[in-house]
């Protein structure tokens, strides 16, 4: 696949997203951030918590209004939509959270919460009815679970329940803000397979934010791995996986557990230093020096740029600049 | 901190001047003047607003009265007629501080005790007593308890002063009265709060450090639970020594509560507005501190850090 | 210490002691201690102990004050007032002529703001010189000398010397000492000069306390060692306070009167209460409502209902206990009016007429509101009176409750239908409350007109015969009360109690409610 | 093993909550024990009655609601559901740490670092205060937390997740216990700190010969902590056995289930995961029979109406599985040699 | 144990209908706080003495041979007997009806008010959190200014322009009543704001209205339902504080607040007159409060599903 030709569905450039606190404290949540999207692949967003992962997602689905940069959906800027196309934005790009238990309104039947975003594009209530049933049955659930509340369900249910909404209203791209991680093991497959399932025959997009480096592995085609609001890396997933370049994707990756006990025992663990800083006004150099065990002194000076420095695989580190 | 305080100072001062404002002109509002007496002439009715500038624009007054407040001067009241409001405040508000201290002592320290034990036997008979006594508390009107205390303990047994304020024993009924209402709010704020820290994972830690339970409650848990408490004591405390009118005629207490109750009823302008800006500035005051002291019981709120 | 403001001051066994104190409360707060400035009985009751005007009145008798004799003309016009020259300031200081002068051009310059000012109008010029419109200096009131004051009326006035004997507003005041303090004059007890037989030594919290003045030209005559007035609202929390021994002089409630059956002392204090008829409303224009209202009241039901039964009912307009020619204005008074016990039949009959006069068909069409004050009892005099003229009547009656302050303006606007009110004098004398229902008088609340009553009251003012003149006043209230032109409910009777050892307490029905002055302490 | 090496044994342990809506058995019929020095791993789906039967061996779960239906508890054979309330505070802190699932909430907010570290110490009198900080100071460098002084005087809110969690661990660890139940020490932090707490609590183990229960629903953790696994689900004990046994030689559908549910970095795109499908059974109403039978595509008519024998696979494994049965028909479960157990009796 | 049967021994695999199935009873999240109600003791009893009065306070009345301002010279501080059931007031006035009228006007201005102030609140606090920014900063600085006026002004010109009455009363306790309200809302709704189901709405393109209505209001409702338990009494307090210093409700209605200061006096000679009256208030508030209490639990989330 040669991506270069595609044209990609989402761009995001130079997204910046600061917030305020206090006077004269910016929290650099997101800070110049670019990468594509293109259509029916999925791309893994990964990084500690913090990093400003679900910043960027809900930048790019105009929940937060970004401080600079933009973010181009379709040939077109959000930012700068009419009424009517942001309409149809609103019904393009969906948003599936983290958090089950917060993501659906407790004082409302899963009718209704699956049908709010049908018959606000809309639909009369007969076919918003017809076509919840329908979308329960994709996420695996049936219609006499319409009627219920959301606190009758267990996480899996509820999440699948979330997704229903999502798909609702026939989006093409869906930002996934870690959908899994607050579900048990045993369920989170569930939420897997579906996502794959529903990509596969509806031609979705994914933005798959995650902590948990193994799903996403299994389940994107290429990963951004973010250091503190910005992208220290990108690439294939296999290519990643198999040749991390940046020191702090190499001590992520080494740092998974792995579930088998002689791979797990056996594994040499690159140890990593500290803890994540404050994105609150962070030095104007590499973010990661001061954790890096390679740090030099251009490190602690210079903000190292995005570089491709092999075919589709990004890295922001000086580190590179040597070969 | 200080850069805080001084911040939190100038927005009181705003605040505070737009209710003199809004007050100034609200009073003159009100039916009747100050000089309603049932045996009033229009000659010297036409003679008294001469003497306190009534004839002159609502703004020119509004100046004056404003220039006079920035020398700190309230003015003449104008039902006593040679007394300033000043005078009349400073020899007052001592009485209904007095009495208010009392009164927040008795209720924050039993208020607290009574929710505290409430929580800890959370469902049990011993809550319900005490769901019971705070209840009863807020739902006995002040004039009811004045009298019925006074009438039991100063009468009908004798064993207190049945009124005025001249001696400890006679601040014991009053400040129990008043203390009441304040003692009910606290105690049930304090228990729900109490309930609400229960929950937490930090208990758990704590019991699980082999902490005894009575250490558990008064080390961990009601600091933390203390802060509910705190924000609703603001207010309460401005109000509760600024004086109530009830306890004050029924107990004859020389206090402030009484003026600040009759002055809007007797037309008496300055009088209401130097009470309100007093009331306003002490109110700003205790809301200060106690978001000072929020910083103390809690660490995370810390001004300086905000 | 125990931190309680004021306190800690200990009082000392009083009543053990042989010290002679008399201890005793007022509901309503004095407003000020300048003379000039007194708006209210507790405010003539302290100057009536710590100033001494020209005369002294004590009961209703005048007796020598500053000035020793006096003087009237023929015509009633002027009096001429040798002062005393032993008469002495608690600074020691002579009381002369002109510190009378300086206190009454005080009390009438519009720049004092006096609110009693037209007490002065009975002076000559008084009324131009209230209005601005002559200088102070003009008023009729002379000092020839030191010693010597004369005094021009504008008319023959019979109670000017019982008047100036009691009311505040009369006192001298030293020029010296109230230019002194300005403003502040008389703000505390301290900031003052004292006349009268006792001075001020306390003013602090809510608590008057006096003590003899030793300069007092009378001072052998005054028996008490100090005298404590507190501030109490409450009435019964005062009538707790007596029972134990902390006052020596109480009012009841009167819920608490029969309880107290027998221990207890009464006098009237010349408060009549009243209901205004305000007399321009379209309903109330018509005299046969009027009447229909005055008749369907039950005075000994009402009195009963609302005032405990301790007040007397009265259909009258003045006081029954004014001093008559010879014996009370009541006593003398040969006035037809209204029976006691209400008449059902005849308040009907009088309905009718109305109904018809006012081209209505149902007593129902008629909607009277009562305009009220806030006061527990003023609410029930309004509440009886409602049941009662509905049920007697079937009008519609409404009540407004709106604070004092607020009945009182509307009263002078005329904002009302049916308004709170009643009248206690401050001179000894009917006119007082007849004055009342004078067109053009500005207590005329009520909006009536009645030339006759006009006639006869301008004429009063000049009668120099006393016996013609109350005659003239009995035949004026006739009138009013034929008219229907307001509604009397009750005298006011209070009920006290007084300790044992106290004698010679006085107590009026005008000005100053009880007068201790002459009190002492037997035990 | 010899009876001497057992510090905690649990043995049938039952433990319900009385609610307004009915009854919740939280823990049913659970026995294990934890041998010196060991890392005892506890896995399960949310809900299943890891926490709560942590909490039991404390009993820190609130009673009210909370109640011991039957089950002993022995501590260094003593047993604690006899102690009294001295007694068992003694244990507590002292004999037994505990590290929380959230850093962020289990630590009290307005107390200082080194005063809740010192807390475990309360009411012992054979220690001078000043031995006291000394302990405290020195476990925290222990655990890793550099800067103690400065550290000691500060308040929870000034650290970081990770810092927090080492503290919690501080706490555990001070009077220098002989068992650590860790409840999902790591679930809320980053991989990266969880990697740093995970080996912090190796090396401690090595250093302090301290054994660990370690609760947890993270296969990976127990892959690499684990001495021994129990695997839990519906409030009862599915399986148990040596980490080797438990994921080479799996012998309950749940545990298989449980391994193939999830992703691992070897797992092949192509390749679909294969989840459990279905949710946990409601521990208001639990199944007659096995818990897992509803989800199970194994299930046989008898696990609905039956609970499971238990079966010993090998010395160090047992399931409470029907398939080891031997009417059961043949399948990758079915073990050959499992010999049914008699209920109490423990070889 | 029972024989085991080898035919039991047949794989069948896993079972759709019960893997997936909820054996709990659909319950909405109202029909569950209602039964978790009725389970606490206490809230009941305070849900039935607040039914009981209510249903006295309408129908006693009407079955009373008396009316509140019928006045009877020769029954003044009457006793309880089988003619008045709760004696006298000082006027002859049935207690027994009298309180069952000041009941319907104290427990509606309780009711009423205390209602408006949750409404004018929560929009207004709605609108804060939910918007914040400038609005919320003049609204909150405006909140701070009405909190200083004296609230007696503010009845007695509330009264000035709408006259006496429970309608003026009702509107002035409003004026600064809603103010508590108010703070609470715009906190909830800070919070609230933040959850995730709000930003599914969001992103879902529902309008912020909706958003308001359908989302924030009904997840405060119940927090907001047990403040208004809480409200109620002290809006009954007020009421007689307002009696006591006269700007109550008018004659010839009266309410508990009147009926306490009518008998406040009497309270050394005919002690009942107090006694009644503050019978029933105390009762009132305190069944409230126990409903209010049992409310809360009722509706926390936190305790759904374990209590
Ligand atoms: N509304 C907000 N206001 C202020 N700061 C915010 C806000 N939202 C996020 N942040 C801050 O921005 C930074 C990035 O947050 P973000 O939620 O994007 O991280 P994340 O990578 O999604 O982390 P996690 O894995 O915990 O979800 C964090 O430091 C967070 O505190
Ligand atoms: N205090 C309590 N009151 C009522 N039920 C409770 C209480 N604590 C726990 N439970 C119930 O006990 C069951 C087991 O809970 P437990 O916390 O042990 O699960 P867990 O395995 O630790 O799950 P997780 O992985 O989510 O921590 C749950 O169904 C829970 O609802
Ligand atoms: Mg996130
Ligand atoms: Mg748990």
């Amino acid at each position: 696949m040669d991506k270069k030709e595609k044209k990609p569905l989402v761009q995001v450039k130079h997204l910046c997203k600061y917030f305020k606190v206090g006077r004269h404290a910016d929290l650099k949540a997101v800070d110049d951030v670019s990468f594509d999207i293109y259509k029916g692949e999925t791309v893994g967003l990964v990084g500690e918590s913090g990093c400003g992962k679900s910043t960027t997602g809900r930048c790019m689905i105009r929940l937060y209004e970004p401080t600079s940069g933009e973010v181009i959906y379709d040939g077109k800027d959000i930012t700068k939509l009419s009424k009517a196309e942001k309409k149809e934005f609103c019904q393009k790009v969906q948003m599936i959270f983290q958090n089950p238990y917060a993501s659906l309104n407790s004082r409302m039947t899963v009718k209704e919460i699956v049908g709010e975003g049908l018959r606000q594009h809309g639909m009369s209530a007969k076919e918003a009815d017809a076509r919840v049933q329908e979308l329960l049955e994709t996420v695996g659930l049936n219609k006499d679970h319409m009627s219920r509340f959301p606190h009758e369900f267990s996480g899996g249910q509820r999440q699948r329940i979330g997704i229903a909404r999502a798909l609702s209203v026939n989006p093409d791209f869906i930002i996934c803000d870690e959908p899994i991680s607050a579900l048990d093991v045993s369920i989170q497959a569930q939420v897997i397979n579906m996502l794959k399932d529903l990509q596969e025959s509806r031609g979705l997009t994914y933005l798959f934010v995650a902590h948990d480096l193994s799903v996403v592995k299994y389940i994107s085609d290429r990963v951004i791995v973010m250091y503190l609001g910005t992208i220290v890396e990108e690439a294939e997933t296999e290519e990643l996986y198999g040749n991390p370049k940046h020191p702090y994707t190499k001590a992520l990756l080494s740092a998974i557990p792995e579930a088998d006990p002689d791979k797990a025992k056996n594994n040499r663990r690159i140890p990593i230093k500290g803890e994540i800083p404050s994105p609150i006004n962070p030095p104007q150099c590499c973010r990661f020096a001061e954790r890096c065990e390679y740090a030099t002194e251009k490190c602690f000076k210079e903000v190292p740029k995005l570089r491709e420095v092999a075919p589709g695989h990004k890295v922001a580190c000086h580190l590179m600049d040597k070969q | 901190m200080l850069k805080y305080i001084i911040k939190r100072v100038i927005a009181a001062v705003l605040t505070i001047w737009v209710l003199i404002t809004i007050v100034f002109f609200l009073v003159r509002l009100m039916p009747g003047t100050p000089f309603t007496s049932a045996k009033l002439t229009p000659e010297v009715a036409a003679n008294m607003e001469a003497y306190y500038g009534f004839d002159k624009p609502l703004i020119v007054q509004y100046l004056v009265y404003m220039g006079n407040l920035l020398q700190g001067n309230f003015g003449y009241s104008m039902k006593f007629t040679n007394r300033t409001v000043n005078d009349i405040i400073g020899e007052t508000f001592p009485f209904s501080a007095d009495l208010g201290i009392r009164a927040l002592v008795l209720a924050v320290s039993i208020g607290l005790v009574l929710g505290i034990i409430s929580a800890r036997n959370r469902g049990k008979k011993l809550d319900f007593f005490c769901v019971i006594i705070a209840v009863l508390g807020t739902s006995i009107p002040d004039f009811i308890m004045g009298a019925v205390l006074q009438y039991l303990f100063g009468i009908r047994w004798g064993l207190l002063p049945v009124a005025k304020y001249e001696g400890i024993e006679y601040t014991i009924l009053p400040a129990c009265a008043l203390a009441f209402y304040t003692l009910a709010s606290v105690s049930r704020i304090m228990r729900a709060s109490m309930l609400e820290v229960t929950q937490q994972d930090y208990i758990k830690t704590a019991r699980s450090k082999g902490v005894s339970d009575l250490r558990v409650t008064y080390k961990h848990q009601i600091r933390n639970a203390i802060m509910p408490v705190m924000t609703v004591l603001g207010p309460t405390v401005a109000s509760v020594l600024t004086g109530t009118f009830v306890l004050e005629s029924i107990f004859a207490i020389p206090g402030m509560g009484k003026y600040y109750v009759e002055s809007v009823s007797n037309n008496d302008y300055s009088m209401v507005l130097g009470m309100t800006i007093f009331y306003g500035i002490f109110l700003v005051t205790c809301n200060l501190i106690v978001d000072i002291l929020y910083g103390v019981a809690d660490p995370r709120v810390r001004i300086g850090k905000r | 210490g125990c931190g309680v403001p004021g306190g800690g001051k200990e009082e000392g066994e009083s009543s053990e002691s042989n010290e002679k104190v008399f201890r005793y409360s007022t509901r309503t707060e004095p407003t000020s201690l300048d003379p000039t400035k007194s708006n209210s009985i507790p405010d003539n009751e302290i100057q009536h102990a710590i100033t001494e005007s020209l005369v002294r009145n004590t009961g209703g008798e005048v007796y020598p004050g500053v000035a020793e004799t006096w003087e009237v003309s023929e015509d009633g016009l002027t009096y001429t007032f040798h002062l005393n020259p032993d008469a002495k300031w608690s600074d020691g200081q002579q009381i002369k002529a002109q510190d009378f002068v300086y206190s009454w051009q005080r009390l009438m310059n519009p720049k004092t703001a006096a609110p009693y000012a037209f007490i002065g109008e009975y002076i000559k010029n008084g009324y131009q010189v209230e209005k601005g419109q002559m200088d102070p200096s003009e008023l009729g009131v002379v000092a020839q000398d030191d010693t010597t004051l004369v005094v021009t009326l504008e008319h023959p006035t019979a109670y000017f010397l019982s008047m100036i004997g009691a009311q505040a507003q009369f006192a001298p005041l030293r020029q010296d000492i109230v230019e002194k303090y300005g403003k502040d004059f008389a703000a505390d007890a301290e900031k003052n000069i004292y006349s009268g037989p006792y001075k001020l030594t306390s003013s602090k919290n809510q608590k008057w306390v006096f003590e003899p003045n030793e300069e007092y030209w009378d001072a052998d005559s005054i028996k008490l060692d100090r005298v404590e007035l507190s501030y109490v609202q409450t009435q019964d929390t005062a009538l707790a306070m007596y029972e134990d021994g902390e006052l020596d002089y109480v009012e009841l409630p009167s819920a608490a009167v029969p309880t107290y059956e027998g221990k207890d002392n009464v006098f009237r204090n010349g408060n009549v209460d009243y209901f205004y008829f305000n007399c321009s409303n379209q309903y109330l224009s018509n005299k046969n409502l009027r009447l229909a209202l005055n008749y369907a009241l039950n005075r000994n039901d009402y009195n009963d209902l609302v005032n405990n039964g301790i007040s007397a009912p009265s259909a009258s307009l003045a006081f029954s206990g004014l001093k008559g020619v010879e014996k009370t204005y009541g006593e003398e008074s040969t006035l037809q009016s209204y029976p006691l016990d209400g008449d059902e039949a005849k308040a009907k009959e009088y309905l009718n007429t109305a109904l018809s006069e006012l081209g209505l068909s149902n007593p129902s069409d008629i909607s009277l509101s009562i305009t009220t004050t806030d006061a527990e009892t003023s609410k029930k005099q309004a509440e009886v009176c409602q049941e009662m003229w509905t049920k007697t009547l079937g009008i519609n009656v409404t009540i407004q409750q709106v604070t004092y302050n607020e009945v009182l303006s509307r009263q002078q606007s005329g904002d009302y239908e049916i308004a709170w009110g009643g009248w206690g004098s401050d001179y000894d004398d009917p006119y007082s409350y007849l004055e009342l229902f004078k067109s053009g008088s500005s207590y005329n609340y009520s909006r009536y007109k009645n030339d006759q009553v006009d006639q006869l009251l301008e004429a009063s003012q000049q009668e120099v015969d006393a016996k013609a003149r109350m005659d003239m006043l009995h035949q004026a209230e006739q009138i009013i009360i034929d008219d229907g032109a307001f509604l009397p409910q009750a005298e006011r009777v209070i009920h006290y109690l007084l300790d044992d050892d106290m004698k010679d307490v006085t107590f009026f029905y005008c000005s100053v409610n009880i007068d201790w002055v002459h009190a002492d302490v037997e035990k | 093993m010899s009876e001497n090496d057992k510090i905690l044994e649990l043995k049938n342990v039952v433990y319900s909550f009385r609610t307004y809506g009915g009854e919740v058995k939280a823990v049913r019929d659970v026995s294990f024990e934890v041998r010196k020095g060991e890392i005892l791993g506890i896995v399960g789906e949310s809900g299943c009655g890891k926490s709560v039967t942590a909490q039991c061996i404390m009993r820190l779960n609130p009673e009210p609601p909370g109640f011991f239906e039957g089950g002993e508890i022995f501590f260094n054979g003593k047993d604690i559901l006899k102690m009294n309330k001295k007694e068992l505070r003694n244990i507590r802190g002292r004999d037994i740490g505990f590290v929380f699932q959230d850093p962020m909430t289990s630590l009290n907010p307005t107390m200082r670092i080194g005063k809740q570290i010192e807390e475990v110490f309360l009411g012992r009198t054979d220690i001078s205060k000043s031995e006291v900080k000394e302990k405290a100071l020195e476990i925290m460098k222990l655990v890793g937390i550099s800067d103690v002084e400065k550290r000691y005087r500060q308040y929870p809110h000034e650290l970081s997740g990770g810092m927090k969690q080492r503290v919690m661990i501080a706490i555990a660890l001070v009077s220098r216990p002989s068992l650590v139940i860790c409840d999902e020490p790591t679930t809320s932090l980053d991989v990266t700190i969880e990697a740093q707490i995970l080996d912090l609590l190796l090396e401690l183990r090595e250093k302090l010969g301290t054994s660990i229960i370690m609760i947890t629903h993270d296969l990976g953790v127990i892959a690499r902590m684990c001495d021994r696994v129990i695997v839990m689900y519906g409030g009862k004990v599915v399986e148990k056995g040596t980490v080797s046994e438990i994921f080479y030689n799996t012998a309950h559908p749940y545990t298989k289930g449980l391994m193939q549910s999830i992703a691992k970095l070897d797992t092949q795109k192509g390749e679909k995961l294969k989840p459990i499908e279905g949710t946990p059974p409601d521990l208001f109403f639990p199944p007659k029979g096995c818990p897992f039978a509803a989800r199970c595509e194994y299930a046989m008519d008898v696990c609905k109406d039956n609970p499971p024998l238990e079966y010993q696979v090998c010395k160090e494994h047992v399931t409470s599985c029907w398939l080891q049965h031997e009417y059961a028909p043949d399948t990758d479960i079915k073990k050959q040699g499992a010999v049914a157990i008699e209920k109490g009796e423990v070889k | 144990m029972a024989e085991l049967k080898k035919e039991s021994f047949v794989i069948r695999g896993k079972d759709a209908v019960r893997m997936e199935s909820i054996s709990r009873p659909s319950l909405s999240f109202w029909s569950d706080a209602w039964r978790r109600l009725r389970k606490n003791k206490s809230a009941f009893i305070g849900l039935c003495i607040v039914v009981l009065y209510a249903l006295l306070a309408i129908f006693a009345p009407m079955f009373s041979q008396y009316t509140q301002s019928q006045m009877d010279v020769d029954a003044r501080h009457a006793m309880f007997s089988a003619e008045h059931w709760l004696g006298c007031d000082s006027t002859g006035r049935d207690m027994w009806v009298r309180i069952w009228m000041g009941a319907r006007v104290s427990l509606s201005i309780g009711l009423i008010s205390a209602v408006l102030n949750m409404c004018v609140g929560a929009v207004v606090g709605g609108l804060c959190g939910f918007y914040g920014g400038k609005l919320d900063m003049i609204v909150m600085r405006l909140v701070d200014v009405l909190y200083g006026i004296p609230s007696l002004i503010i009845t007695i010109l509330v009264m000035m322009v709408l006259g006496k009455g429970i309608t003026p009363l009702i509107v002035a306790m409003c004026v600064v009543g809603w103010i508590g309200t108010c703070r609470f809302v715009r906190g909830e709704v800070y919070r609230l704001k933040e959850q995730d189901f709000v930003l599914a709405a969001k992103v879902l393109g529902i309008p912020d209205i909706k958003i308001i209505l359908r989302h924030i209001i009904p997840n405060i409702l119940g927090l907001l339902v047990t403040n208004l338990c809480m409200a109620i009494p002290g809006a009954i307090f007020q009421e007689a504080f307002l009696s006591y210093i006269g700007l109550g409700i008018v004659p010839p209605d009266c309410s508990w607040g009147v009926i306490c200061k009518e008998g406040i006096q009497f309270l050394r000679y005919y002690p009942h007159e107090i006694l009644v009256p503050a019978f029933f208030v105390c009762t009132t508030m305190l069944a409230l409060n126990l409903l209010g209490n049992g409310l809360r639990d009722a509706v926390d989330p936190k305790l759904r599903g374990t209590e």
